[in-house]
């Protein structure tokens, strides 16, 4: 084997070596990708990524080293030109096949046991998070195509829609239920997913370690908007939470600009009641996202739009045309004209 | 069906077709080497649908909030892709290497029921159709291969998953047919001297893979006739609102759906190892432990379901013991790769475009496996499960397991096929734009499951940052595409001009290049007798393998041994028959009746009962 | 060397008709048992097993007696039994994974 | 080096590498994939067999010594069927054909009593959309009769061929693969009439 071929197949065993080391390091752009699974910042995400540098290091050595061995016996063994002859006819190695019958068995073994005792751990919620208090349940609903979240241990029950809040450092468990299809509910960074399935409870649990805004989204196929059903979580200080928490458990606001008035009244009239609820008017359906506090909410339609008066407006006059498929219809498929939109825009607007 | 016999001197209802000519040969015939190409190319025309498909699909995500295609559109392309390459391209192009190869590696003229294999034939091709219906009034499926209920019921969907569940019901009692026939050839149809523990790995994982198909099937026909019992008659076996479970469709489509996988990669594992050792000038390295290898992948595959589930709540045992089972798979998978470059070692090493494919598919292989493994773990699975670390992953198994390993099958048995190669030079560029654009497209997806994108999203936004992988991705998929134009170019250069290729063009192993090419109607004008492993090996150099050197007369050249059988003209093989494509029709009827217009169903269903009557009473004739 | 062999029929040892008759007494005798046991009261708490047990009783000697699996070649035994025992594992991992380990009900 | 004669390629002429009758091989097979057919099946109705919220329970409907009494039909059509085996082994046709009409028949009386069982329970209020345990229920003991029915036409198809005089001793595997089946139908009924009929739904 001449000096050269083995160089190459040296360098061939670096280059896989360097792009496999390259391919953790793409990924690791946590500030410019919101959704990494590899920079988590609550208890159980921290759990899940040491579980899975074990698989993943101890994979890579598996990768070189038979990638590795692979070129180099295609290279080492390759047929010159001219060269007819049969090489000896080895049938094989009984001692071969044992050896590479335990040790991959030993590698999965010490995979597997960790691998054991973190489902364990990520089953069990804990009594009490890092701030010493008892866990806060939060009644999680998918629905085609938003998120409903429900405070039932808080003065007011406070709801809220595709934002949720947590407070830091305290163990929070989500009790998923379904209202139609399969959903998935995942906040990458705080952990892994679970499946939001009717006619079950499935739970989720975490205590996040860091304040700020994470995003997510539901995972499960669930019907032609399933890529617009986003969620996003807020990690706030106990302070701030508990402020949040007192401003969604209250009725919302009353107009107070003219336009708004108006857009109150169109609203009413309309048909958006027998969908939407807005807690302290006459507002009570139950089909479409709660709008109490929905002037709050940085975005609209479950993560498609910023909050903004002009989205709003667009929205509210053609939500078929941005969301197809969506719930958001109106009666005989006739929408508001555009000034009305605005109008109710500018009133759901003020709903802070 | 056909055990009702009738005497050989009665006639049936219609007299056997006589070896007709033109398309009436190929609509009647029961030959496995023509149903075979007929697999192939009906495979082939669907591998170019649903990589169309795929292709669209990348375009869309190419960039952030592209409005190439709309989300329903979108939802239809991934279910049509999914469904379309698992069931009517990996499928089919591994039953056409089952019909053509089978049986000239044990040594038979034909398999155990010729005229099954012809009616398989014909009611994948009917499921096919039916599937694609959809298309005619713009009902396309749009619920995912994977239909998890209940997004399938009435009040969720709408009339494209009618078109899925009867097609794919279809298709199954075709995969079922062919899945007895050729169980029942390899148990039966061996030539004398060939024990099971001699025959080409092609052989045992054909073998194998019968058995899977055999036991999965039933179960997903099941599923599919509960889906379709809510969704015709209004039972309420996932509908919620009366108690049904979704997660039993989940399991009963995981029961099928693991098996399944294996269905989709033992026969690609097959090939590799006919190709690895002809190319490499050496046996298959651990032959026993290859099989031994198999035989356990398939039976644990029916251990292993929930894995596709870790994410549902199962529970901490369920998902431990889930997760046991499905690591142990890696042991035997491991045994395979690790035989494969042992024969490589030691060898004298061809690169010639088959052997090109199969040493990518080890490569790309292994990758899969790996990759597998991380989610096996249920920990770090809720992080990738449904991710496009996932879809990485099963294109890596899927597309540089099976399809490479298809396309190196395609560059290897050619030459027997057609009596001509596949051109060298265009064969290299084939392999190196797919294998290039393979990983580009597929590689990058990694990253993007580790950033967190979902799978079967139709956009994303810009702030998400997975613009450019995605973009990668698209380019990589265009280089695929352009590989297949290469590909096609390539046949159908040679189908004109290629080079001719005589009956042991690689110095093969196997019975199948004792034969000339192509073969002649009855395969063998004499059946071999075998004494060993890699049978014609053996005949070519029974030195090497310490055997007294046979008497120079006794290297048979089989060729001139056909001309003296055909000359002879008392070798048997079956006649056509109607009754395949007849009884198929019924089906396709009875399908079309139950999407469009019931009434008909029952014709479809009568024309059913002729055929299987018309059949039974035909004169089987040698 | 094992030459291909021509298709023996009836090689194997079949019992008679005399002993179909017999077994067909003994099946008859299970099924009344099983009918008895559901209406005796007293034995509820272990009906489960012992219905279980009878039928299997009354599986096994169909498929050994009647349809010969006992005396018939292993192949065939091998192709039903895998069966059985696929279909077998998935039934008790249903059972199991629905009703000993499911998560608590949404209704 | 020796070669043996050309063969036929049809498998149930002449010589086969195992000695076993293709078809044998191919209904074993069969028998096999069905265990996982009515294994899915079984499976899918202990998931559900207690889910009945509002339509009747199961022990509201079903007729224990009725049932018994089809049950046993079909136990006893597996006797007619061995000795309808054992005549045409025999050569005796004459037998042949009685016990074949014996076993058919008690098949009829089997489909006879599930027809009138579904119409009772339907008018009950027991169908295919009361509930899931409704559809279970019906689907699992729809797809055994189904079975049945079609082990019914067969053994008439049978029972014609040897009343025209073309059953002979020679092609007593025709009669011995029908029984397979038959006793297949019987055997999964045995698990059947346990599991779904005798066992409380608790």
């Amino acid at each position: 084997m001449g000096t050269s071929r083995r160089n190459l197949s040296v360098a061939f065993i670096a280059g896989l070596a360097l792009s496999a080391s390259a391919c953790t390091q793409f990924a690791a752009n946590a500030p410019s990708v919101p959704q990494t699974t590899v920079f988590p910042v609550s208890d159980v995400g921290g759990l899940i990524q040491g579980l899975y540098e074990l698989i993943f290091w101890m994979a890579l050595v598996v990768f070189v080293g038979v990638e590795g061995f692979f070129v180099y016996a295609i290279l080492r063994f390759r047929r010159r030109a001219g060269d007819n002859t049969i090489p000896a006819q080895i049938h094989g190695n009984t001692r071969l096949e044992i050896a590479w019958t335990i040790i991959p068995s030993v590698v999965l073994l010490i995979i597997a046991v960790p691998t054991i005792a973190t489902i364990f751990r990520q089953d069990a919620v804990p009594s009490a998070g890092a701030s010493g208090e008892p866990p806060m349940k939060i009644l999680v609903t998918g629905r085609q195509w938003f998120w409903e979240f429900r405070y039932p241990d808080l003065r007011g029950a406070p709801l809220a829609v595709n934002e949720v809040h947590v407070p830091v450092n305290r163990t929070v468990v989500f009790e998923l239920r379904s209202a139609d299809v399969v959903h998935s509910f995942w906040i990458p960074r705080l952990g892994g997913k679970m499946d939001v399935i009717p006619t079950r409870v499935n739970h989720l649990w975490f205590t996040p370690l860091e304040t700020g805004e994470f995003f997510g989204q539901c995972v499960e196929f669930c019907g032609i908007q399933h890529a617009n059903m986003r969620v996003r979580l807020y990690v706030d200080t106990a302070a701030e939470f508990q402020n949040w928490a007192a401003r969604q458990a209250a009725d919302a606001a009353s107009p107070a600009s003219p336009q708004a008035q108006q857009g109150a009244v169109i609203f009413q009239r309309g048909a958006c009641p027998a969908c939407h609820t807005i807690k302290g008017t006459s507002a009570g359906g139950t089909i479409g996202p709660d709008l109490t506090h929905v002037g709050s909410r940085s975005t609209l339609a479950a993560g498609m739009l910023q909050n903004t008066y002009e989205n709003l407006t667009h929205w509210i006059a053609d939500p078929q045309g941005i969301k197809p498929g969506s719930k958001m219809r109106y009666p005989n498929d006739l929408p508001p004209s555009p000034g009305e939109a605005a109008l109710m825009a500018a009133y759901l607007q003020s709903l802070k | 069906m056909a055990t009702i016999a009738a005497p050989v001197e009665r006639r049936g209802l219609l007299a056997r077709p006589v070896a007709p000519r033109g398309i009436w040969a190929w609509v009647t015939t029961v030959d496995a080497k023509q149903i075979g190409i007929l697999y192939g190319a009906t495979a082939f025309i669907f591998f170019l649908i649903g990589g169309t498909e795929a292709l669209l699909m990348r375009t869309q995500l190419a960039v952030p909030n592209a409005n190439v295609v709309g989300p329903g559109t979108f939802n239809a392309l991934f279910t049509m892709h999914g469904t379309t390459m698992i069931f009517m391209v990996v499928m089919p192009l591994s039953a056409a290497f089952f019909n053509y190869i089978v049986p000239l590696q044990i040594g038979a003229r034909d398999v155990a029921f010729p005229r099954l294999n012809a009616f398989s034939y014909w009611v994948f091709l009917s499921g096919g159709l039916l599937m694609h219906f959809g298309f005619l009034i713009q009902q396309v499926p749009d619920v995912g291969w994977f239909a998890y209920a209940n997004l399938t019921e009435n009040a969720f969907s709408q009339r494209g998953v009618d078109f899925w569940v009867v097609g794919l019901q279809v298709l199954g009692v075709g995969s079922l047919a062919a899945g007895f026939n050729f169980l029942v050839t390899i148990i039966n149809l061996r030539a004398p001297g060939l024990t099971l523990m001699r025959m080409p790995l092609f052989t045992w994982t054909t073998f194998i893979t019968s058995i899977l198909i055999v036991l999965a099937f039933p179960v997903i026909t099941i599923a599919l006739v509960e889906l379709m019992f809510d969704r015709l008659f209004g039972a309420n076996f996932f509908n919620t609102a009366n108690g049904g479970d979704p997660i039993l469709w989940q399991h009963l489509f995981w029961v099928f759906g693991h098996p399944e996988v294996y269905i989709l990669i033992l026969p690609a594992m097959g090939i590799v190892s006919e190709i690895v050792p002809v190319f490499s000038r050496k046996p298959l390295f651990g032959y026993p432990f290859m099989v031994y290898a198999v035989a356990s992948i398939a039976f644990l595959s029916f251990t292993v379901w929930a894995h596709h589930m870790f994410t549902t709540g199962l529970g901490p045992i369920a998902a431990s013991f889930f997760a046991a089972s499905t690591m142990l798979i890696a042991v035997p998978t491991g045994i395979k790769i690790f035989n494969w470059i042992s024969t490589v070692y030691g060898g004298s090493v061809r690169l010639n475009t088959p052997h090109l494919f199969a040493l990518g598919f080890i490569a790309m292989f292994t990758i899969g496996g790996l990759s597998g493994v991380m989610h096996a773990s249920p920990p770090v699975d809720t992080q990738q499960q449904d991710t496009y670390f996932v879809v990485a992953h099963f294109h890596y198994v899927l597309f540089g397991g099976s399809v490479l390993a298809l396309f190196g099958g395609i560059y290897y048995w050619f030459p027997k096929i057609t009596g001509r190669f596949l051109g060298e030079g265009l064969g290299q560029l084939n392999f190196w734009l797919m294998m290039i654009g393979f990983n580009l497209t597929f590689g990058p997806m990694h990253f993007l499951g580790v950033d967190g994108m979902p799978r079967r999203i139709f956009t994303y936004p810009a702030e998400m940052g997975w613009g450019l992988w995605n973009l990668v991705s698209t380019i990589g998929a265009y280089a695929i595409g352009l590989s297949v134009l290469v590909f096609i170019a390539n046949v159908s250069k040679s189908l004109r001009a290629g080079e001719r290729a005589g009956s042991d063009p690689w110095d093969g192993r196997t019975l199948e290049w004792s034969i000339s090419s192509p073969p002649p109607h009855y395969n063998f004008a004499t059946i071999p007798v075998v004494h060993g492993r890699d049978a014609f090996w053996l005949e070519k150099y029974p030195e090497l393998e310490g055997h007294a050197a046979a008497a120079p007369d006794e290297r048979r050249d089989r060729t001139a041994a056909h001309d003296a059988g055909e000359a002879h003209g008392h070798i048997h093989v079956p006649d056509p028959s109607y009754w395949p494509i007849a009884t198929a029709a019924g089906i396709l009827v009875a399908g079309t009746g139950v999407l469009f217009a019931m009434p008909l169903l029952p014709v479809g269903l009568f024309v059913v009962l002729v055929g299987v009557v018309g059949w039974s009473m035909e004169p089987v004739n040698g | 060397m094992s030459a291909r062999v021509p298709v023996v029929e009836h090689a194997e040892h079949h019992p008679g008709a005399t002993e179909y008759i017999r077994i067909a007494l003994v099946l008859t005798v299970i099924t009344a048992a099983e009918v008895a046991v559901y209406y005796v009261p007293s034995l509820r708490p272990v009906i489960m097993p012992m219905l279980m047990v009878l039928s299997a009783t009354k599986f096994a000697l169909v498929v050994m007696f009647y349809m010969h699996l006992k005396f018939d070649n292993r192949l065939f035994s091998g192709f039903f039994i895998f069966g059985l025992v696929c279909a077998a594992f998935m039934i008790t991992a249903f059972i199991t994974l629905f009703h000993l380990l499911s998560a608590p009900k949404a209704f | 080096m020796e070669h043996v004669a050309a063969l036929p390629a049809q498998a149930h002429v002449g010589e086969t590498s195992t000695g076993l009758n293709s078809r044998k091989v191919l209904m074993w097979a069969f028998l096999g994939s069905d265990c996982m057919l009515f294994g899915s099946l079984i499976g899918t109705y202990l998931v559900y067999r207690g889910n009945y919220p509002s339509g009747p329970k199961p022990s509201d409907v079903f007729d224990i010594p009725y049932t018994s009494v089809s049950a046993f039909a079909l136990l006893m059509s597996s006797l007619a069927m061995v000795l309808a085996l054992a005549a045409i082994q025999r050569g005796d046709i004459r037998r042949l054909k009685i016990w074949l009409l014996c076993v058919a028949g008690l098949g009829l009386v089997f489909i006879g009593g599930q027809v009138y069982e579904f119409t009772t329970f339907g008018s009950e209020g027991l169908n295919l959309t009361t509930a899931t345990f409704g559809s279970s229920f019906f689907t699992l003991t729809g797809f055994h009769g189904t079975h049945v029915t079609f082990g019914i036409v067969w053994l008439l198809m049978l029972w014609m061929l040897a009343a025209r005089g073309q059953m002979t001793q020679a092609r007593s595997l025709d009669v011995e693969i029908a029984g397979l089946y038959w006793h297949f139908v019987d055997i999964v009924w045995i698990i059947i009439f346990t599991v779904v009929y005798l066992i409380p739904a608790i």
